[in-house]
């Protein structure tokens, strides 16, 4: 089968359950939708709102061709990866992935996959506006992203 | 005639890197004598206290040319867009 | 944080958008929802119908012991599960996972592992009723999914 | 005065093990030599064809005991309830 690969970089909020939506709309023999979607946090009412920078063009490609890898290896009937960015609000979405497949383990796995390697390969940064006012410090990657990544490697 | 062959290169920087530079993008000519990204990051750690202080730890700043990831003994022949970014925040 | 456990056996349809929405606004340290949901398949045509069995009491029973458990090896702010049973047809929804956290693998990890004991120890059974009209058989249970629940012990 | 003394216990079934018996639950007296689940499923068996049929590969019926899951090495002591199905296939 030829999935529906869709990824968006927008920065409009999303609507998950319309996407969610779409993907378990292919076929009678979807069975099984994951999706993920990441927030914006307050982290205990620290923070006032994060900033995405990202890197045009590269974004697109780097999550294309996660995309792409996962549709290699799990069978899927569609992905769908939107990544924001620009100023957000505690509660607002910054990410969301929703895979369709036949079986769970599929679209649980590519889902996973796709996050683990969103996290360490696509161009993106988090400013923190904090809520005390004071511009903050661009957010720290974690070493657990990378331990993340490599989990499936080979 | 020129002692020093240089060829032009697009440089763009992110996040914190881009803060410290305090430029977005450059056009530069870099000497012959560069090789490797990460001897690109050593030439421009020359350039000024901005260039110097965004480099100051080589190894945390992460690479791309052409918009694809690159390890710092990446040959930069060829290479028309230079990246340079702190270890990616997404997702 | 005492979290908002919500467990529904029910023969109606279930709204996957209104409850992922729900868990998604339990407070501004919400970074993360993940949801899993999984379909009656007309397994390429060959089937018209799903029946799902159930055991009353038992089955809320099991849910709610995995889901408590689920809440004790990862800090969340929500688990929604609801089962369906009775007769179902290709593209209804049967079961719907829903969790919510600050962390990405923390919300991951529980709805996997809440499907995967699900699948093995919640009391439902599906009856296949065939395209061609015919009375179908008992779907076999599958012994990959005991080795997927086996993954999470410690 | 009985010789031999009986528990009354009540039996559920689920899926083709109900079809198979005919019945999705019934009220039993069970001889107290029948300590285990499964001597109360070997016990079921000689109870006539239907019952023969239904634990025919003992191994496959899984039981629970007043809705939890056991073992067939259970003990059937204070049993109220006693579920016999197929092994689950929900979610």
């Amino acid at each position: 089968m030829t999935p529906r690969l869709t990824i968006r970089i927008q920065s409009e909020p999303f609507d998950a359950a319309a996407e969610i939506e779409a993907l378990s709309r292919l076929g009678e023999d979807v069975g099984a939708v994951t999706s993920f979607t990441g927030f914006c946090r307050s982290e205990g009412g620290r923070l006032a709102a994060l900033e995405l920078e990202h890197y045009p063009g590269m974004a697109d490609d780097e999550i294309g061709s996660v995309v792409t890898e996962a549709s290699t290896r799990w069978p899927l009937f569609g992905v769908t990866v939107i990544h924001r960015h620009g100023k957000m609000e505690p509660g607002d979405g910054i990410v969301l992935v929703v895979t369709a497949s036949s079986h769970r383990t599929a679209s649980f796995d590519a889902a996973n996959f796709i996050m683990d390697y969103l996290k360490t390969r696509a161009p993106f940064w988090k400013k923190e506006y904090r809520a005390d006012g004071t511009s903050g410090d661009w957010v720290d990657a974690k070493s657990v992203d990378d331990a993340l990544a490599e989990r499936w490697k080979v | 005639m020129w002692s020093i062959s240089m060829s032009e290169l697009k440089l763009v920087y992110f996040a914190w890197v881009r803060e410290r530079v305090g430029l977005s993008e450059e056009r530069v000519s870099v000497p012959d004598s560069v090789l490797t990204v990460a001897e690109l990051a050593g030439w421009l750690q020359t350039r000024g206290e901005e260039y110097a202080y965004a480099f100051e730890n080589p190894a945390i700043v992460r690479a791309a040319i052409n918009r694809k990831h690159v390890k710092p003994d990446a040959s930069i022949a060829g290479a028309s867009e230079i990246a340079f970014f702190p270890p990616m925040t997404g997702g």
